[in-house]
């Protein structure tokens, strides 16, 4: 199973590796921005449309 | 009981009518008939009627009104207030100006133009505005038509005006006698004083009359040493080209004295609604409003013989003499 | 009826649905003939969620059944909801729908509810 | 088409573009390119007319995220368990950083989103449900996730809450939505915040409330008494504060740790990573430490902003960046030479731009009253120190050309004018009037001092920190001075005073008996009936409006809850209270804002005039054209429109009418008393309440039908109906005491910008500012716009989207708000060219 923590917008925590950033490039009608949201590292990521093999 | 004159209008928050934000008094009748005139309504010397297309439903009331079947049929209000129409409330040439119609009006739609005003009825308003002339080296502006037609009345007013210490600008045409235009120019302030061509023929060709007087009685103010801002009417194809103003820079660089400041003033035709109310042909409602560029350009002539010019008069520019403003004693 | 048990009875209308659990189905219902379509219905002022009063009934008056009761005296008007069933109700009077796109404010049958009465409009 | 003028106007030169008084195109030519990068990519928040723009969607997240924490805490103190739930969403919210920006901190979870404040009133939440083109993709999912939201929420908002144990005739009278707005809960409010307190750093703070803690649990090792007893209430509180402060400094940190992703991972530009990392390292500083520089002080209030909108709705920005950025803006720029100008100007132009993209759902109605716009954020400039002395420094000149530059309709300025400001910082304000941003709108400084020492007793210092409490109301930001909450929920629909007592007090329009009966109009004597009449129906609505937020104020420790407000409150952290708790040393700062005002001068003066004076109709006949709503007696209105005297013509018979009103509401200001035992004077303005109340307010005497728009308020004359000019509206407003007689006036004025062209326009402005200040006026705006350009505008919005209009104590872009009212701007008299 692919888990976010095998993804490349997947940036671990200093202080806590089983947590985690997934940081994602989102280009709206507007303006151009880095998105994160705190994920695990174990989230199961096999629906995730942005997941990219790390 | 004190004496009175018709009074068009009290027209408080002037900025460009002398130094600072003044008052102006419009008093009506005037000796000249310039075409391009923007107070149409102040040059006869008794009441009149403006008719607001815009304002009239069409009723009737005023036809009813009328004893002397002066008053225009009602037609579809559409139809009058039309840009082209022709279409106006009153037959002039048979109105005897008995105001009943003005007074069976219900929508505002036809209103008096000139009131009879006392000196202190029009001081008392005019001094309303006492701390906007304190803080701007403001006050009032006797305007007209031709306030030297009244010189006894005008005489009253300035005297008031001086007692209660509010500053005074006569804003004249200079069509008037000296010995009535001296002891006046004297009482006051200062003067705004209209020249609107050097050349007799042209002058009395759009204005109704020659020059001579004019000329002659700028010269006089001068010599007198009052302070003055002369103030000229740019009409297109009449006055506006920079040859002329290159000679009026010339001549008035020679006269007997020193102007202070010119204000040359653009062709607008804002008055444009005026001459219809008053159910008037204008000549020039065909002639388009000068851009005020061109009168900068026109201002160099002056500035090259040391004038200080301004474009529309303004009583705020840099270069204003200030009035300066007295108290009540 | 004391004067607080009288205005109780308009304010719970008020407040009723609240508190209640109401789904997407009961949010979604809106009836062929109903109080928002009406232009005897004035749509409140202080919230947009489709509430109103009635500008013939007062309270008290019962109109969501077969035989509705109309009162017309009283202090306060009834109070509805746009899509409260008025197919039985004698004094249900249709509106013309005027602002379609909701851009213009003030309109006076203006019907608030947007989403779900947006159907109507054609 | 238009962007083929738009190509057109890009190949002008700033010159052309400025003598064509284009300022949109002359911003976008003289701004820098991040700026311009910035102030494009801003999503529309404000609603246009009725509507959101298009793409704007409500955050769902935001709602789910905190019911989770929420519903797990249930049971336990309210502060408690909100500041649970907020610390659960401030640690997982999905943050962003746009490209160029340098100050973080937004409230959603994507820059086209739009929050809900759903603890307010579940009226509004059922209106989210309803509303058309904001539900997100995919829609039936999101409604059912609303639909849930919602059935757990009805019942458990604050107002749901506060409706319950209102009494009920109060209840319904007052959610009828006819006599006035509120929403008497902080959940939808504004408060003043104290940042010579807040700067102390979040740290310093929560070291203080250990101590506090410390202190009083060693207390309660006594026996339980009644000075014990409320202890124990205080310790959730303090503990609610903690962990708010401490998910506050871990979002700060949320954003360091993704800027230094960034540059470490994703960024190429060397310049940008310096950026980045610059950003990292500010985020890490505060808000848990002391600023030490302007990009930490900008991000510091940046931050506290963001955190108060997370906690609630703030539907005001009181505030006074000049004052509390200067210093840092000096260090930087003047002494340590750390920032150019330009640089700290990308800083400030950003500062506004990230304020101007919050957007908070609004209910209807509030979107109808504040169009355009998401909050009436009128940030406060100029002004005196605590002792007296001109406060003006380079921030404040910052502000205003950076407001030029990125010519944003919210936030919007009000300048502290007093006779010591520098004739520099003059010109500046003038410059942003000239350049049509409609602000910032002048204020009267010392006659407001006064004033606020006046009703409330404030200290002379401390009324000397004030702000704008929302669009008009100043309001101290010292430690007992501070406003935690909306008071002016009290928001009267005046115009209902004088139809009320023409009415016996009965409202035709929601068809309820609202006000006490004072008598068939028709059986009155004399004048002095009526006004007798138009006194009680006045006391009558401003006590159900002050009781009824009275109560809102008192509950709202228990109906809804501050936790971070509490924090950052020094008398709140002190006492173990919530902030909004009025008996923590809170002055009072309560007013009642008074929409639709001037209209009972002019009807009461109307009917003085024709039916008493003069005689010339019976009361009978005016009842009578008032219950047709005039239609049958179009005549009898026009007499009444064009003969009757009206408000703002320095014309003694209405203007002393005008006083006599005032007098009488000064005089029961005084005993309308609010939970600190302080007074409630009346506020007249309008906001664009004009236009929201145009079908709820029926005939009135001064002309005026069902539907038409009401004056367009304050003490502003009805437009049109200031016959002669903009003196004599000055010398009206100037005939009673602005100190005494009221808490402010808001006064429009629309100029023409030909007028106030080049350098005598300045000096124009100048004397004419100075009359306004010898006048004792406290409050004037300006609109310089002229009408050609409106028409332009209406007819061709594509080509207009720029222009922005004074509304009503705010701006907004005139292509946003309601063609109502926007006819009504246009018809609103241009003082003319003189």
């Amino acid at each position: 199973m692919a888990t976010c923590k095998d993804c490349k917008g997947f940036f671990a925590r200093e202080d806590d590796q089983d947590r985690g950033d997934c940081v994602m490039r989102v280009t709206d009608p507007r303006q151009a921005y880095y998105k994160a949201v705190p994920v695990e590292a174990d989230k199961d990521a096999s629906k995730c449309s942005s997941f990219r093999k790390r | 009981m004190q004496p009175g004159a018709l009074v068009t209008e009290i027209q408080r928050f002037a900025v460009n009518d002398g130094p600072g934000f003044r008052t102006n008094v419009f008093l009506k009748g005037c000796p000249l008939s310039c075409r391009w005139c923007h107070n149409p309504e102040t040059i006869a010397p008794y009441p009149e009627i403006y008719w607001k297309r815009r304002s009239c439903v069409q009723c009737g009331a005023c036809l009813d009104a009328c004893p002397r079947d002066a008053v225009n049929a009602p037609i579809h209000p559409v139809e009058a207030q039309k840009e082209e129409s022709t279409y106006h409330k009153i037959f002039r040439e048979r109105c005897d100006l008995c105001m009943k119609c003005v007074d069976a009006c219900r929508y505002g739609a036809l209103e008096i133009v000139g009131t009879e005003l006392t000196v202190n009825e029009i001081l008392d308003e005019v001094e309303r505005d006492r701390p906007f002339y304190d803080n701007s080296g403001g006050g009032m502006t006797v305007s007209g038509g031709e306030p030297t037609a009244h010189p006894e009345f005008l005489a009253q007013l300035i005297e008031g005006a001086r007692s209660r210490g509010i500053h005074i600008c006569l804003d004249t045409n200079g069509y008037c006698q000296w010995d009535v235009l001296g002891p006046l120019v004297q009482s006051v302030d200062m003067v705004l004083y209209d020249l609107k061509h050097l050349d007799s023929a042209r002058h009395a060709e759009m204005v109704g009359a020659g020059n001579e007087l004019i000329l002659e009685n700028l010269a006089g103010i001068l010599r007198a040493g009052k302070e003055i801002w002369l103030r000229q009417p740019i009409v297109p194809d009449y006055n506006d080209s920079w040859e002329y103003h290159v000679k009026a820079a010339e001549f008035l660089g020679q006269l007997p004295g020193r102007i202070q400041r010119i204000d040359l003033l653009p062709f607008h035709t804002w008055c444009e609604d005026k001459y219809s109310w008053l159910g008037l042909d204008w000549s020039l409602r065909a002639a388009e409003p000068m851009d005020p560029s061109m009168v900068e350009i026109l201002a160099e002539a002056y500035q090259a013989r040391g004038f200080a010019v301004t474009a529309g008069g303004s009583g705020f520019e840099d270069n204003a003499v200030r009035g300066g403003c007295r108290h009540a004693p | 009826m004391s004067r607080r048990d009288k205005w109780k009875s308009a304010r719970d209308a008020m407040m009723a649905p609240l508190g209640k659990t109401k789904g997407v189905k009961t949010r979604e219902s809106v009836p062929e003939v109903c109080c928002g379509k009406c232009e005897m219905w004035f749509e409140n002022a202080y919230s947009s969620e489709g509430r109103g009063t009635c500008r013939v009934l007062k309270m008290g008056s019962e109109i969501h059944s077969d035989k509705p009761t109309y009162v017309l005296e009283g202090d306060a008007g009834l109070i509805s909801y746009f899509n409260m069933d008025a197919s039985h109700c004698s004094y249900f009077s249709k509106m013309e729908l005027i602002d379609t796109d909701g851009t213009e404010c003030s309109d006076p049958l203006f019907r608030r509810a947007l989403r779900q009465m947006k159907k109507f409009n054609e | 088409m238009g962007q083929s003028t738009a190509r057109t106007e890009k190949e002008s030169s700033v010159e052309e573009l400025k003598n064509r008084r284009e300022w949109w195109f002359v911003a976008e030519k003289t701004r820098s390119k991040r700026l311009d990068y910035l102030r494009k990519g801003v999503w529309k928040k404000g609603a246009i007319g009725g509507n959101y723009a298009p793409g704007i969607k409500i955050d769902l997240t935001f709602p789910q995220l905190f019911i989770d924490k929420w519903q797990e805490h249930e049971g336990e103190a309210i502060m408690l368990q909100k500041a649970h739930a907020l610390a659960h969403v401030l640690d997982n919210i999905p943050i962003f950083i746009t490209d160029n920006s340098q100050i973080m901190g937004y409230i959603g979870s994507a820059p086209h989103n739009i929050v809900w404040h759903w603890q307010g009133i579940s009226m509004v939440n059922e209106e989210i449900y309803n509303e058309e083109g904001i539900i997100p993709e995919p829609e039936e999912e999101s409604l059912e996730i609303l639909a849930n939201l919602n059935d757990y929420w009805g019942g458990r908002t604050a107002v749901d809450k506060l409706a319950r144990v209102l009494d009920p005739e109060d209840a319904v009278k007052f959610m009828s939505g006819a006599i006035g707005w509120g929403t008497p809960t902080s959940a939808a409010t504004y408060s003043t915040k104290d940042f010579d307190y807040i700067f102390k750093g979040f740290e310093a703070i929560l070291a203080e409330v250990e101590e506090r803690m410390e202190e009083t649990e060693e207390k309660l090792q006594g026996n339980p008494s009644p000075e014990i007893l409320p202890l124990y209430d205080k310790l959730p509180r303090w503990e609610a504060m903690q962990i708010v402060l401490e998910a506050g400094i871990r979002y700060a940190e949320r954003y360091a740790r993704l800027a230094r992703t960034l540059a470490e991972h994703f960024e190429s530009d060397p310049e940008r990573r310096e950026e980045l990392l610059r950003i990292a390292e500010t985020c890490e500083r505060v808000p848990a430490k002391p600023p030490r520089n302007l990009q930490e002080s900008l991000q510091f209030d940046h931050f506290v902003q963001v955190l108060s909108r997370y906690e609630t709705f703030e539907g005001a920005w009181p505030h006074r960046p000049d004052y509390i950025h200067g210093p840092y803006y000096d260090k930087d720029v003047n002494q340590d030479k750390r920032l150019s100008k330009e640089e700290a100007l990308d800083l400030v132009g950003e500062h506004l731009i990230r304020t101007h993209e919050v957007g908070i759902f609004a209910p209807k109605w509030a979107r109808e009253g504040l169009q355009g716009i998401t909050g009436t954020w009128v940030w406060t400039m100029g002004g005196v120190k605590p002792d007296g002395s001109d406060a003006c420094n380079d921030m404040t000149v910052a502000y205003m050309q950076a407001a030029r530059l990125v010519r944003v309709s919210n936030p919007t300025f009000g300048f502290r004018w007093h006779p010591k400001v520098k004739d520099e910082v003059m010109r500046e304000c003038f410059e942003c009037i000239r350049h049509g941003l409609g602000y910032p709108s002048m204020r009267n400084d010392p006659v407001l001092v006064a004033n606020t020492v006046h009703w409330y007793g404030h200290p002379v210092e401390e009324a000397r920190t004030w702000v704008h409490q929302a669009c008009m109301s100043p309001c101290p930001t010292t430690k007992y001075g501070c406003q935690p909450m909306r008071m002016a929920s009290a928001t009267a629909n005046c115009a209902k005073m004088i139809e009320y007592a023409l009415h016996d007090g009965y409202d035709p329009v929601v068809n309820m008996q609202m006000g006490p009966k004072t008598g068939d109009p028709r059986e009155f004597k004399d004048f002095e009936d009526l006004f007798g009449a138009w006194v009680k129906q006045m006391e009558w609505l401003r006590n159900i409006l002050v009781r009824t937020v009275n109560l809102g104020r008192v509950k709202d420790p228990e109906f809804f809850g501050r936790p971070f407000l509490s924090a950052i409150y020094e008398r709140a952290v002190e006492t173990g209270t919530d902030a909004c708790d009025p008996s923590n040393g809170d002055r009072g700062n309560a007013w009642v804002t008074g929409f639709t005002w001037v209209e009972n001068a002019d009807s009461l003066a109307a009917i003085k005039k024709f039916v008493y004076d003069e005689k010339k109709y019976t009361m009978d006949e005016v009842l009578d054209a008032l219950n047709a709503n005039w239609v049958g007696y179009e005549e009898m209105r026009l007499d009444f429109v064009k003969n009757a005297p009206k408000w703002g013509n320095d014309d003694d018979y209405v203007d002393d009418l005008m006083v006599r009103c005032l007098r009488e509401v000064s005089r029961h200001s005084k005993e309308n008393r609010c939970p600190s035992n302080n007074t409630w004077p009346l506020l007249p303005e309008n906001v664009s309440g004009n236009i929201h109340y145009a079908n709820l307010v029926g005939a009135l005497p001064n002309g005026r039908r069902l539907g038409d728009a009401l004056y367009d308020g304050g003490i502003s004359p009805g437009p049109g109906l200031d016959k002669k000019g903009p003196t004599a509206v000055l010398k009206s407003c100037g005939k009673f005491d602005h100190v005494t007689d009221g808490r402010a006036f808001l006064l429009n004025q629309r100029l023409s910008p030909t007028q106030l062209s080049g350098e005598k326009g300045y000096q124009l402005w100048k004397a004419y500012m100075k009359t306004w200040a010898d006048l004792g006026l406290d409050h004037v705006q300006f609109n310089m716009v002229d009408d050609a350009t409106l028409r332009a505008a209406q007819k061709d919005p594509e080509k207009y989207q720029e222009v922005i209009v004074r509304v009503a104590g705010y701006s907004a872009h005139f292509v946003d708000i309601s063609r109502k009212t926007q006819d009504n701007i246009i018809q609103r008299t241009v003082q003319g060219l003189g």
